[in-house]
């Protein structure tokens, strides 16, 4: 009974699909190519993740408010441009201080979305998609075009990623990013703010009557994007070792927004968890690694790629209409 | 003072704020190129992005539905890729250019199908169908490009109507026309704006509502086959990445047209002038030796602006009740 | 705009940006057009890639000396087709001589027919558009790439001492480059001294760098007794190496490849890896643009001439209108220093 | 006797007056609250109970007047300004968040802190829900509640937060007796807090039972503040009307067919209503009568083919037909017109002419489907005549219009299908006493027209005044069919609580 009981928890978790698929494609895979159940693949699936998952924390707590942001990419450039500019002029700069550089740099940037978003009102879609391709203007202006080298990333940062250089086995970079997840879910979880975020993206005009600020809450997760996204962009010098002013962040929106809704965020608000991103973003670079170790052509990789995002998301969505039938049900 | 109100409520439309944008971006190309102002060269630039502009205009509608179509891109590649295939396997080209369009059409019904019958965000689908569609087409036809396409078929954008406008644009304005028309002037327009602004007040009054966005999103499809068979005859060969982009210029030229994200506004003449805007900035600005950033950032700038001017008319009609 | 002219050195790379990073400065260009001064331009496959700044170096150096107009634009994106219409909008500003790196060997035809029935002087710059030579006057590029080959395979057989397994990351798989490559490779691996190395896989980054990683990354976990990754783009080879100091498996693993000094540098020098190939890049864009000046001026007819002089150094054309720019260049830790870009 | 508790009343308007676009809705009102009191705000349906609360709580803003608290003169221009003051209030129609919990909704807008800590909330919660008799588990969705249950939330809500002065617009709405009951013991225990409590209700005896003071409201005008036990019923009944409803309602009796031309033979729609059947004759005007979230709506639903019924037959005269959408429906000349006009029934932000010819397409476009202007103009201005709609121009956006007019569009839409059967749900919520008159003639009209009509009504005084037969509906069954020469209050209120006379 008890047992029952916890079960129907544990599926009632709105997590619980995604990771169901999850586990069932890396079952799989294994079965293909039995070298996929090995320490360093799993590293490399988790390398996947840093700079997405970053990206993906902040554009679900916007999504979660019932918005979108379509500039996290060009936000994420700016501050990797911005960041890989600093440490070319002054080799050494601390890291510490580089992140807060980096975060307030793309906080700002969130700042000016939010404020267009709500002083303007106008749809989020639209804003940020603009600002999107004026922030790319302005970095690309900013570092004239040129490629920043691997020859002015110090080591101390690419090292974050590297495995030789982990004493526990996985990256630095993976710990931080989890740290900072942990961080956000107990910030949406535990905290005034998290819930009202919920209760804003859930029904607008109710938080309003509520007496809850709806536009401040709205230009705060706006904010805590710019700055996620500004972690992101040292989590990817990190990871790729140099900045590339065209290739850095393109495009990479429609990943992290397909990554966040499979996490089982609704794109009307009101749902998503931390945890369910996550498991999101490890699916997509489950499937990347994947599709590589398979030794698939690489001409299948999209279209696979493609399939299964479609297919993550039905299979969601019919097992949550299963969820809300049994609610009906039980009232 | 009625008179006024009259003369006002027939001025302060949407499609003003484009217009005058329209006017200082041409004015802006003349002073940064001295090559600019020349009618010939305008033309022929339409058709380098016309393509894109095509699909935009049952975009327009299927937006105004609320709902969006981002694989618009990947569609028109795998429609010309499915056709380049079969022309490969010596079906004859006359055969194709229909097919082509059927073909988008078909892709654009299996959008609908996936959206209408899931009930999920057209937003999410399409993300996906987006890199399906693209990852099929590169499966078709590998990394290469294939052509080898009959004589007659190839350089459509050389071809002119009435000698000056290049075949392609003019295609792309008679839908503009037809569209237009059936948007403002028929009952079907007005059950696409019904099902924008509320779908549940459209199904009360017994407008079949999925049949409707069905019918919308296999329209954008067939543009796509359209579009994709331009594409082929324009550069000859058919390949897994043109157009890689597209789907970004075919939102920003519906948005920038006015069209509500949400749904239940829009204009297709806005999106016609919104496109030639974007046409506009790209021929002047390459002309001057700008790269691409300089031009998205302008465009990006020009769309919010013509958002934020055409909220404050809004609110003026608004309080002046002068809708 | 003109992001390639300026030399990445960050020394020079200020001044630079005054003279010509103001976007400004563009029209008047167009505007003071003087008739006689012929107009080069020059357009890379998109921006942002270090690679080809010294080519560009070399062109507007070039155009400095015979007093002809140098200006630069490109895409933002390597896509197949989107350097045609900044093709189109050069011939609108009526350029005399067109400097292409071509991004497909077949997808500008058309494209370069127009410039072609415009009077424009086009030549490819540092790839050739294969099999359809005939829309371009002549090609400059690296080096005899067969002859390159053969140099970087045999290098990594060295320091595979001859046997066991590798594979090689390329760009995309109807990449001419690459392709040509591999085939030597391919037919080289025959040769009874290579008998011992084994082929595993062909894997295809798409020349982006988060993709070429996790090939590196994936062809290590995948082929544990692997000793070998042979990189023909500059992407891969960065990705490959940065993979293996990251395993801190240098000494097993050996990477070869041809990668830019700049991006290498310290891979070469911490002995990552023991050495990297490229050819002269500067003087590919200035052979480029003399040999399209001397075809404008009539004095030089890549279909009938053998080679050509210019203030004493003779230019030989290889098979049909090709330039090299010189023989294959290796980057140890002692030469690396000597090259900026 | 207003200044009566002057000084000490912890809010006070002045002169106040509110205005939506050209209607005035409140006219220079003048209402206090002290500590401790239940202040009744009576009135008919569109007096501005609503927005007179709405307008102290920030959800509009006034167009005119003064507003104290404690004293003091302020400006409040949102709810978190009315929260800061120590206001809250349960609204209308219930305010959820479907997606969250039932403890989460419980204290939306009322954490103090921080850092939530859930335990303490719990503990709270449980109580509040305890007190309130919520049976479900506080962790559980609040999506796929029932609406009562929801409005039952949202009182709970309001307890959690420690408001001095909290706003009650028809908490009872969609309360059984009992919970009613539940409702007013915990008013009573949060006025002996010293709290206030300003109360809204339709139903006189809970307002004799609970109210101190009494305050009422018509056509937006405050008539004015009297003790409770000044009042009997009927007086109050007198001041909220001005004269009694039977001046308003005219029915006329008009010859009804002997043979039933629409009937339903026990209709069933899953989870909302079952076997239900009745006839209707032409001519005659039947009620369907209950508490709200009793099915009736969900009834015309099933009829008009939006949740189309899942056993049973609809027979038109004699013959079945088979109705799986409101296109059918339609075509069979029926006609819905939906109890929330700015939801389900008018394109908000689309042309008066536009709304009222949206349903009927075959009127006014050409074999083509082109919509001839002309035709649309004729049709638009013909019903606009017949109901004396208000409005500058047939091209006016719809949200311009007083609630009134609106809903005048909303059934100018419907008659133009010239239906012979007419499915009127809440045709008079929320517009006011002179709109309401006109549609009761019109209902009248229409049957002498000999249409069938289904009326649906949460006012005792219309169905008793104008329906031949009515049947009352108590969760999702039939609680009792009741003749027009037994109509009586009293009868319809007992059935409508399920309990035997
Ligand atoms: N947003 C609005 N715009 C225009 N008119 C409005 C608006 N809200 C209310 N009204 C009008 O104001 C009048 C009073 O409405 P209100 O909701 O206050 O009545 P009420 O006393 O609460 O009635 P009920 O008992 O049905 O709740 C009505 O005529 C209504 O049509
Ligand atoms: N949006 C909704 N979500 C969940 N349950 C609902 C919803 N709307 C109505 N219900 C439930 O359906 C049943 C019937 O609702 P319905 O609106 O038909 O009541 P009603 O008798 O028409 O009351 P009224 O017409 O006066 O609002 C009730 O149990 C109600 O709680
Ligand atoms: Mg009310
Ligand atoms: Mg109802």
């Amino acid at each position: 009974m008890a047992v029952k009981e916890r079960m129907r928890k544990l599926l009632g978790m709105q997590e619980f699909s995604v990771f169901l698929v999850l586990i069932v494609i890396y079952i799989l895979v294994g079965v293909i190519q039995p070298r996929w159940f090995n320490w360093n693949v799993f590293n490399t699936i988790l390398l996947f993740m840093p700079y997405v998952l970053l990206l993906a924390l902040g554009e679900m707590a916007i999504i979660i408010n019932r918005n979108v942001d379509m500039s996290i990419g060009a936000i994420m450039g700016f501050c990797a441009v911005t960041a890989g500019m600093i440490l070319r002029a002054n080799p050494g700069f601390n890291l510490l201080l580089l992140c807060l550089v980096s975060a307030a740099v793309g906080g700002a940037l969130g700042l000016i979305n939010g404020f267009a978003v709500n002083k303007l009102n106008l749809p989020s879609v639209i804003v940020t998609m603009g600002t999107g391709y004026i922030f790319r203007g302005v970095f690309y202006i900013m570092c004239n075009g040129e490629q920043i080298d691997n020859t002015s990333i110090p080591r101390y940062i690419t090292k974050l990623s590297a495995f030789n250089a982990s004493v526990v086995g996985v990256p630095y970079l993976i710990l931080f990013v989890f740290a900072v997840a942990v961080a956000v879910a107990v910030i949406l979880m535990k905290t005034k703010l998290g819930r009202n975020i919920y209760f804003c993206g859930d029904n607008p005009t109710a938080a309003g009557l509520r007496g809850i600020n709806t536009k401040r809450i709205s230009i705060i997760c706006f904010v805590f994007a710019g700055i996620c996204s500004g972690l992101a962009a040292l989590a990817y010098i990190s990871r790729i070792g140099y900045v590339n002013p065209t290739a850095v962040g393109t495009g990479i929106e429609f990943t992290v927004i397909a990554a966040v809704v499979i996490g089982g965020t609704s794109m009307s608000g009101g749902t998503g968890s931390v945890l369910g991103t996550i498991f999101g973003v490890f699916l997509l670079g489950e499937l990347d690694t994947a599709i590589t170790i398979v030794g698939l052509s690489g001409h299948w990789q999209k279209a696979i790629y493609g399939l299964i995002i479609v297919v993550a998301v039905i299979a969601d969505k019919q097992f949550r209409t299963r969820m809300h039938k049994t609610l009906e049900e039980k009232r | 003072m009625a008179k006024g109100n009259k003369f006002l409520k027939t001025i302060l439309r949407d499609e003003l704020i484009l217009a005058v944008a329209f006017v200082l971006v041409v004015i802006f190309g003349s002073r940064i190129s001295s090559n600019f102002l020349d009618i010939q060269y305008l033309l022929r630039s339409t058709t380098l992005y016309v393509e894109l502009g095509i699909i935009g205009i049952p975009f327009t509608l299927l937006m105004i539905a609320g709902e969006i179509d981002l694989s618009v891109a990947s569609t028109l590649t795998l429609s010309a890729c499915i056709t380049t295939v079969l022309y490969t396997k010596g079906v004859p080209m006359q055969v194709l250019c229909v097919a082509c369009v059927v073909f988008g059409a078909l892709l654009g019904i299996v959008n609908g199908l996936l959206v209408i019958k899931t009930g999920l965000s057209s937003l999410i689908i399409t993300i996906g169908t987006m890199s399906l569609f693209r990852g099929l087409s590169q499966v078709l036809i590998g990394d290469g490009s294939v052509g080898g396409f009959p004589e007659w078929f190839n350089g459509v954008d050389d071809w002119m109507a009435f000698g000056v406008i290049p075949a392609t644009t003019m295609v792309f304005l008679v839908l503009a026309v037809i569209f237009s028309f059936i948007l403002s002037r028929t009952y079907f327009g007005r059950t696409v704006y019904a099902i924008g602004s509320n779908s549940k007040v459209a199904h009360y009054s017994g407008v079949a509502v999925e049949k409707t966005k069905m019918l919308l999103f296999a329209m954008v499809g067939a543009a796509c086959g359209l579009a994709g068979l331009f594409s082929m005859s324009r550069f000859e060969m058919a390949r897994y990445n043109i157009h890689s982009d597209g789907q970004m210029d075919v939102v920003v030229m519906v948005l920038m047209g006015g069209t509500a994200f949400t749904g239940g506004k829009g204009t297709i003449w806005g999106s016609v002038i919104a496109f030639f805007i974007v046409v506009m900035f790209r021929a002047s600005m390459m002309l001057a030796n700008f790269n691409d950033y300089y031009q998205k950032a302008c465009i990006g700038l020009t769309m919010i602006l013509v958002m934020v001017f055409s909220n404050i008319i809004e609110n003026y009609r608004r309080k002046n009740h002068l809708s | 705009q003109d992001s390639q002219t300026s030399n990445s050195a960050a020394s020079s790379s200020k001044s630079e940006t005054a003279k010509s990073g103001s976007t400004t400065e563009a029209p008047e260009k167009t505007e003071t057009a003087g008739d006689e001064k012929l107009k080069v331009c020059w357009i890379p496959i998109c921006t942002g890639i270090d690679y080809f700044t010294p080519i560009a170096q070399g062109i507007e150096d070039l155009c400095g000396e015979l007093g002809m107009e140098y200006s630069t634009v490109a895409p933002d994106v390597a896509d197949a087709t989107s350097q045609i219409p900044y093709i189109e909008a050069q011939i609108q500003n009526g350029v005399d001589i067109l400097l292409i790196a071509p991004n497909s060997p077949d997808t500008l035809n058309a494209t370069l027919q127009d410039a072609k029935d415009a009077g424009v002087t086009v030549l490819m710059v540092n790839d050739d558009i294969t099999g359809n030579e005939q829309y371009r006057a002549a090609c400059s590029i690296g080096c005899n790439y067969d002859e390159l080959a053969e140099v970087m395979f045999e290098k990594l057989a060295a320091d595979m001492n001859y046997e066991g397994q590798y594979v090689i990351i390329s760009s995309t798989t109807d990449a001419p480059f690459q392709n040509n490559q591999i085939e030597i490779y391919k037919s080289m691996n025959e040769q009874e001294k290579y008998k011992n190395m084994e082929l595993v896989e062909i894997m295809y980054g798409n020349d982006e760098q988060n993709a070429s990683l996790s090939c590196a990354e994936n062809a290590m976990d995948k082929y544990p007794e692997l000793k070998g990754m042979l990189c023909p783009t500059t992407v891969a080879v960065v990705a490959a190496a940065m993979a293996v100091s990251q395993r801190g498996c240098a000494d097993t693993v050996h990477v070869q490849g041809c990668g830019t000094p700049n991006q290498m540098r310290d891979y070469v020098k911490d002995g990552t890896v023991s050495s990297t190939t490229l050819w002269n890049t500067y003087m590919e864009g200035y052979a480029g643009a003399l040999c399209g000046y001397l075809i404008r001026k009539g004095e030089v007819d890549p279909a009938t001439d053998e080679s050509f002089e210019y203030d004493g150094q003779t230019y030989e054309f290889g098979p049909n209108g090709t330039l090299y720019a010189g023989p294959p260049l290796e980057l140890t830790k002692d030469t690396i220093d000597d090259y900026d870009f | 006797m207003l200044n009566e508790n002057d000084g000490k009343s912890t809010i006070k308007v002045e002169n106040l007056c509110k205005e939506f676009g050209k209607t005035k809705v409140l006219k220079d009102v003048n209402f206090d609250i002290v500590p401790g009191e239940v202040h009744a705000l009576m009135g008919e349906n569109g007096a501005g109970k609503s927005t007179l609360m709405n307008v102290i709580f920030g959800v509009h803003r006034i167009t005119s007047g003064k507003i104290f608290v404690d004293g003091d003169e302020v400006r409040i221009s949102s709810p978190t300004d009315a929260r800061k003051y120590g206001m809250a209030m349960i609204h209308q129609e219930p305010l959820t968040f479907q997606n969250l919990s039932i403890l989460e909704n419980i204290f939306a807008g009322n954490m103090e802190h921080a850092a939530v800590n859930y335990r303490t909330l719990e503990k709270k919660g449980q109580e509040i829900m305890d007190s309130l008799g919520i049976p479900f588990d506080i962790h559980r969705k609040v999506m796929g509640l029932s609406v009562a249950d929801m409005q039952k939330i949202e009182i709970a809500n309001v307890l959690a937060s420690n408001a001095r002065v909290i706003f009650m617009d028809e908490p009872t709405a969609s309360l059984t007796p009992h919970e009613v009951n539940k409702l007013l013991d915990l008013i009573r225990s949060l006025t002996k807090q010293g709290k206030s409590v300003v109360y809204v209700s339709h139903r006189l005896n809970e307002v004799m039972e609970i109210a101190d003071r009494v305050t009422v409201l018509r056509n937006g005008s405050c008539i004015g503040t009297y003790q409770r036990s000044d009042l009997t019923e009927n007086e109050l009944v007198r001041l909220m009307i001005g004269k009694s409803l039977g001046e308003f309602i005219t029915k006329e009796t008009v010859p009804i067919e002997e043979k039933p031309y629409f009937e339903v033979q026990d209709i069933s729609v899953k989870g909302c209503f079952s076997n239900v059947s009745f006839k209707v004759h032409r001519g005659e005007i039947f009620g369907l009568a209950g508490l709200v979230g009793a099915g009736r709506s969900e009834i015309a639903r099933g009829i008009f083919g939006i949740t189309p019924v899942e056993s049973g037959k609809i027979l038109i005269d004699g013959k079945e037909v088979k109705i799986k959408n409101p296109k059918q429906a339609i075509a069979n000349k029926i006609a819905l017109l939906p109890e929330d006009r700015q939801g389900l029934g008018l394109l908000l932000e689309k042309s008066i002419a536009f709304n009222s010819t949206f349903a009927v397409p075959h009127k006014i476009t050409n074999k083509w489907g082109v919509v001839s202007r002309k035709a649309e103009q004729e049709l638009t201005s013909a019903y606009a005549k017949l109901l004396q709609t208000k409005c500058d121009s047939y091209e006016q956006r719809v949200n311009e219009l007083s609630g009134g007019n609106q809903q005048k569009v909303s059934i100018a839409k419907w008659l133009s299908v010239e239906p012979d059967i007419l499915i009127l749900d809440e045709p008079t919520r929320g517009i006011d006493i002179g709109a309401k008159a006109e549609v009761y003639k019109l209902i009248s009209q229409l049957a002498r027209e000999g249409k069938c009509i289904i009326l649906i009504s949460s006012e005792q005084a219309e169905i008793i005044g104008l329906c031949d037969n009515v049947v009352v509906m108590y969760e999702g069954r039939m609680s009792g069919t009741l003749r027009r020469e037994e109509l009586q209050e009293e009868k319809v209120l007992m059935a409508a609580h399920n309990r035997k006379g």
